[in-house]
């Protein structure tokens, strides 16, 4: 399942939920990004989604991964709007029969939502906003999945 | 009257996100923008912009029938 | 922080409270580990530790983990005695800067916990009990990270 | 009287987990063991059975005090 919320989320709470029942699910491996303060160099972040665009694009991505993965389920939760710091912006996890499985899905999951996802994402710092792109690091993060 | 979406830095360019635009096509579309705000319009044909329209991707023309959205969609930052 | 605990735990309101006051953490991964119901094979699981050994044991491994990948923080709870199916086995949050050294440290804490901590594990199943070793993926698992 | 411990299939096939046993040393420790049930100590020397003395793995021999603590730990599963 997957939700956009322009509200601040609870990761434990969807942790929680995620695990009940899951009689034959040895793994659930989880994610929760946060947004960091960097020493008050970043005051706030705005992040932009389309409605409809944004989700059936993680949908999509997600069902993939469920397939490539052998996932029993995943759930996905994602800011929008603005994230004041400490504040949770993505959780994601998956549930798989073994860790190994679990583990990789996330991790997968997580190098697009970063760098390839369809957000526009926006920085008010002291120096005033800036619109930000995928750094290097997280286009190399998402593309060691390409060569597989 | 296509409903056109702006996102990212293209809104804060344009100075609006959501407007109704009368077009028969994206090419008809871009040319009233360009009459409009030629740097907009610059801007929308830029490197990296891509276009949505009902909210599939589509690459060069497209007919545009009533109530049809049409968004340009900055280079994605991620999540 | 480690616990080793008798009575079963709750994984969300673990990472509920992993998650507080972390304004410069950029990324927690967590994992969970869930005991199976094997389609009815395995009844229930019983985990011997040595209370002082294991978690000493324990401590030492995740205090060379936080170093080698610049961990903020970690946390691991592992639950002892009798596990029934679908309840909890292990939950180990890792709290980092960024998520690939979140990710990775999860992965080789859970990697070193399934394989080589000093637990003792039988399962009660309906051909009787057995007491477990480490499967040979466990092992495999565990192999990766010594040769870096 | 140092205090023994026994763990997973150890455990088992003693029938007991924790007792008091009169020794000076581990070797004599092992020694009354051997006395009271062969088997036990057979187990207790064989392949994989680590020996914790005040939860520290000593290999070899050790002197025992009062109130020493000595675990018998069978080969670990991980958890």
């Amino acid at each position: 399942m997957i939700t956009l919320t322009e509200a601040p989320f609870e990761p434990g709470a969807l942790l929680t939920a995620f695990c009940v029942g899951r009689a034959e699910t040895g793994a659930v491996a989880s994610f929760v990004g946060l947004a960091r303060a960097e020493q008050g160099q970043a005051a706030a972040l705005e992040l932009e989604a389309y409605p409809g665009f944004t989700d059936a694009a993680i949908q999509d991505f997600a069902e993939a991964a469920k397939a490539r993965f052998s996932l029993h389920d995943y759930r996905i939760v994602h800011r929008t709007g603005h994230i004041a710091p400490g504040e949770a912006i993505v959780f994601v996890a998956t549930a798989a029969g073994h860790r190994r499985a679990a583990f990789e899905a996330c991790d997968f999951l997580m190098d697009w939502l970063k760098s390839r996802a369809p957000f526009w994402k926006k920085e008010h710092g002291p120096g005033g906003a800036r619109w930000i792109e995928p750094t290097d690091r997280d286009r190399t993060d998402a593309s060691r999945w390409d060569q597989e | 009257m296509a409903r056109v979406l702006l996102f990212g830095r293209l809104a804060d360019q344009a100075g609006w996100r959501d407007r109704a635009i009368e077009a028969m096509s994206l090419s008809a579309l871009r040319a009233v923008i360009a009459g409009d705000d030629p740097d907009l319009a610059e801007a929308l044909s830029g490197p990296g912009v891509q276009v949505a329209v009902d909210k599939t991707v589509v690459r060069g023309e497209a007919a545009l029938l009533a109530s049809t959205e049409v968004a340009f969609l900055p280079p994605m930052s991620g999540g």
